[in-house]
């Protein structure tokens, strides 16, 4: 055999008998030093292609996963699905596109309250989470996306949010409102954002939101 | 709500806005407001109305719409909240700038309303490409609705990993208990046992019979025992007793180097 | 895609994704009416053979699973405690309070020949090190404590090693002791020390140890 394959063959069995995707480094720590993990898991993709099962990246690491023209098979393994609101999907994709996103910006882009109830939701599933404080006046709280929102969607990363180079290339992801936007990048951690404080939670939103912005009577009963 | 909107309100002009009249009945649209979050997105459903790119917004005729769902929403008696009349207001107040022929000198710290117009529109084109960005997320492969991963994950043996164990007060303790110790300590070194020299003595006239031939002092000096002296002291002990007898001239004893083998025996009678 | 490859697919994808083993049945009622089940399993184990997974049949059930020969990839390793034994505890404490000590200042004051069993542990741990050699007759390589053992006892520096004080305040110091007791500060030390010489490296430890003090009777049974 020779190395590559037997490479190959480490990180197949790795990785398909594990609970969630492992990251290169995982795989690293658990195969033999010096073992080719980048090409192994090109030439192991590269196996798979066509396939019933096939590798992707998620979040940075790599899963095996059914492919979706076989959805209609996997009756038995569907979850009932948990429809988010209108509300909830809109706040989730103005967090992922914008990130790190203060609740006023959300609000601004929205036209509308933010509700704590469609923040509380996201948290609860996991698919956002308090990034840290902007660098400006109030020191607001900033929010991003999770791995298990880029999990979920099956996204290698940030940037392949679908759309985002469109929608950036034309200035939408702009968070400043017209005429003299920079463009922010959510990969990349250039903004003027301070990391959260250790006791400062995401168990603690509650508190922290009604803080800074007391519920609204409209916010009520948004919920 | 948002700067830009609320700070051009003329408050008058919102209980105009309900009255204003606009053409096109025609496109009133048959609202249901639950579907609506707020007022932007009423105004992005009626744009897309339009059918032109968001940017080209005609804000005149969006205004004019809007106005109309407002009156439309009130003649149902909608109960409508706030949000949607401060709109209603500030696009009334709008339309009217963009229709009027501009003043240059009057209002220097006023935007042009054109600006302001676009600015709407950029808007609504923010807000759309996040609805839009809904409907792409969700149009992905979704996990557990179109993949799925493996349903039954082996299980992995669990191999202990040793790290150590012990707090700084144990550390504290290990190392008073050992001064305690040492300050309590006496010198106490147990008496060597050594071959006494009269048992030395008597051991070689034992044997002075048979040291007829020169005999090496490691052969004369008895082998040890289990719990005797050293094999220093047999072999000390037995060449001080063998020096005595050389001297009482009845051992003869060589050295051919120095620290080499010592050789015995017995005397010759004289010759 | 042939028919067969297709059914092929369905059944690598339903197998990969059930969280139990299926039965030819069980795929039957999943697949498509007319599918060639059996030979779909054929195939498949066939396509998985060499692979790092295979496809076998357990009570007439099928299923993926790594192979044998990669079984040792499939073990986590998890932590346990390590209790220290007291002459490794008590010698660690002394090169703790009088490092740079040699080997022959622990034995003074443990009164015991110190086994290089207990250093080896020491050094294995992490906790101990080489730090030079005195400055004095046979220049005899002296002992301190590592970054590790800081680590360990949580401690930010040498300086916060508990000296006297706080051992009478944890009922440590009793009236034994004389009463000019003293605890070393380690933090403090300006002793007259070489660096060790490249090539001492601690690797060689053992050999050092051995050579200048091969262990007697007394030390074995000082383990």
């Amino acid at each position: 055999m020779t190395p590559a394959l037997a490479t190959e063959r480490m990180i197949e069995a790795l990785l398909f008998a594990a609970a969630e995707p492992l990251s290169a480094a995982d795989l690293e720590g658990r195969l033999p030093q010096g073992a080719d993990i980048a090409g192994g898991l090109t030439s192991l993709r590269a196996w798979y292609a066509g396939r019933g099962v096939e590798l992707v990246c998620v979040a940075d690491r790599w899963r095996f996963q059914t492919t979706a023209d076989l959805a209609f098979l996997m009756t038995q393994e569907r979850e009932s699905p948990r429809r988010l609101s209108r509300a909830a999907q809109e706040t989730l994709a103005i967090i992922a596109y914008h990130q790190p996103v203060t609740r006023a910006d959300i609000e601004a882009i929205r036209g509308v309250q933010a509700s704590s109830g469609t923040l509380d939701a996201l948290l609860e599933l996991g698919m956002v989470r308090m990034r840290g404080r902007r660098r400006s006046p109030g020191r607001p709280v900033t929010w991003g996306t999770t791995d298990a929102f880029l999990e979920h969607y099956g996204l290698a990363s940030l940037a392949d949010l679908p759309g985002a180079a469109e929608m950036k290339a034309a200035g939408l992801l702009s968070l400043d409102l017209p005429f003299d936007f920079a463009v922010p990048n959510p990969a990349a951690v250039d903004e003027d954002e301070d990391p959260l404080d250790a006791d400062e939670s995401p168990s603690f939103h509650q508190d922290f939101l009604l803080a800074d912005d007391p519920p609204s009577p409209r916010e009520e009963a948004d919920r | 709500m948002n700067a830009p909107f609320q700070a051009k309100i003329e408050f008058e002009a919102a209980d105009d806005a309900a009255f204003l009249d606009t053409d096109g009945d025609d496109e009133a649209l048959i609202l249901d407001l639950d579907g609506y979050e707020g007022p932007l997105h009423v105004l992005l459903t009626l744009a897309h109305s339009q059918k032109v790119d968001l940017l080209k917004l005609s804000v005149t005729r969006l205004a004019e719409q809007y106005l109309a769902f407002i009156r439309e929403a009130r003649k149902r008696r909608f109960a409508l909240a706030a949000d949607y009349l401060v709109m209603a207001a500030w696009l009334a107040y709008l339309k009217s700038r963009l229709l009027l022929p501009r003043i240059h000198d009057a209002e220097a710290d006023e935007r042009p309303a054109e600006e302001i117009a676009a600015q709407l529109a950029f808007r609504l084109a923010k807000l759309d490409a996040m609805r839009r960005s809904i409907d792409a997320l969700n149009g992905r492969p979704i996990l557990k609705r179109e993949v799925f991963i493996r349903g039954d994950p082996q299980e992995t043996t669990v191999v202990s990993h040793r790290h150590l164990e012990g707090d700084l007060y144990g550390l504290m303790a290990a190392y008073i208990e050992q001064r305690k110790h040492l300050s309590a300590r006496r010198y106490a070194p147990a008496p060597p046992v050594s071959f006494r020299l009269d048992e030395a003595r008597d051991h070689v006239l034992r044997l002075l019979a048979s040291l007829q031939d020169w005999t090496a002092l490691r052969r004369v000096a008895p082998s040890r025992q289990a719990d005797g002296p050293s094999e220093a002291s047999y072999l000390a002990s037995t060449l001080c007793a063998c020096l005595e007898l050389v001297r009482e001239e009845a051992l003869e004893a060589r050295q051919l180097d120095h620290f080499a083998e010592i050789f015995l025996r017995v005397r010759k009678a004289c010759t």
